[in-house]
């Protein structure tokens, strides 16, 4: 199931709604706004995203782990506009039988996330709000998985 | 055709969504890009570099030499960063 | 930290106590008892550890994480005695300021629980109780990380 | 020295926990194993298949030349199955 919204999420809450026949793996992760980067400190920041576009590729992905790993259920809730150093923002839970699809495909998905969905981030620091660009080291991420972007 | 803008190119645009009839001679992104930097100095400026502009027409990602016809949905926006 | 129990987990509120200075991943993999293997099915199953032991390795495996990978703050929680299908076995939480360690960490510390700490299981099927044989595919699920078992 | 065994060791031997004096002669985890495998049918069963049994003295994993002192805790067991 996918889920873009502004308001936050209950971890635990959405972990034991997942639902499946044999579910022996549940893997999740949090992506949280860092109060830091390296050594400077950094504000709230806003996420924009495409209504429908967003929706649909963030389905396309999930659909792609389906078809890569044998998962039961499988969950990614995406949040957008201002969020503060502390906040939730996205969170991403596999189940399976067996813990190493799991595991991959949860890795998977949040690898796809934090470098191919769209979405567009403005973060505030000392000197301004600035739109973050597109980094290298997070394509290196995602192609390891080969996904067309 | 529906036209959107996200990110800096919606705050140099100064608008994010606008409605436009497919003007004259505009078959493919590439053409609607040039057409637009003609309308005015935040076009210009937010369209200059379009190494940093990515683009999709009914919600998916397209290529410059993409066709148009009335009624897309056209989104012009920086290299998505991920959440 | 590392806590072996005999009571169940509470997820959310477990992951919602991590404490670092600038978290911005947190992973969690969760193992759960199995109703069926394959086409067969299962039933109970109980665990049995060492203690003193298994916690002291718990531990060193816990330290050897934070050793490899720059982590805020991490938890093992494991049961022991009888669980039903469906129940809570193993909770791995790690929590970093960049996602690769918190999932790399959480891959490394759940594969190797679920093949190298010391804990026994007895797994009730149709023809009685059984005593679980060690796994190799589990033993090559270690290696890959350069364990020493 | 503490005696502790797991898992199936611990139903064919009976008892998961004994404290016996180090016996006279036994100097390593091989030879204790031989004098256990003596002390009744439960034992000798139990020890019977040495390639799938562990040991490890004062918590730590050892091998069978490891050396014993009076005062070791000494565990028996199968291959750890994990959780």
């Amino acid at each position: 199931m996918i889920r873009v919204q502004r308001g936050n999420f209950d971890v635990g809450a959405e972990m034991a709604a997942m639902s499946g026949r044999n579910i022996g793996a549940l893997s999740s992760f949090v992506g949280l706004v860092r109060g830091e980067d390296g050594d400077e400190s950094v504000g709230a920041m806003t996420l924009e995203y495409y209504p429908g576009m967003t929706e649909k590729k963030l389905a396309e992905i999930e659909a792609e782990a389906h078809k890569r790993w044998a998962l039961e259920d499988s969950l990614v809730i995406h949040r957008y506009g201002r969020l503060e150093p502390g906040e939730q923002i996205v969170l991403v839970v596999t189940a399976s039988s067996h813990r190493q699809a799991a595991i991959e495909s949860c890795a998977f998905l949040i690898d796809w996330l934090k470098t191919s969905a769209p979405f567009w981030k403005l973060e505030e620091r000392k000197n301004g709000a600035d739109w973050v660009k597109a980094r290298e080291s997070d394509d290196a991420a995602a192609e390891k998985w080969s996904v067309k972007k | 055709m529906k036209l959107l803008y996200f990110a800096w190119l919606k705050q140099k645009i100064g608008t994010g969504e606008e409605d436009i009839p497919l003007p004259d001679g505009v078959t493919n992104v590439g053409a609607l890009v040039s057409w637009l930097k003609a309308q005015g100095p935040g076009y210009g400026e937010a369209l200059e570099d379009l190494s940093v502009i990515r683009f999709a027409v009914n919600q998916e990602f397209v290529d410059l030499d993409h066709a148009l016809a009335e009624g897309d949905e056209v989104a012009i926006f920086p290299p998505v960063t991920g959440g």
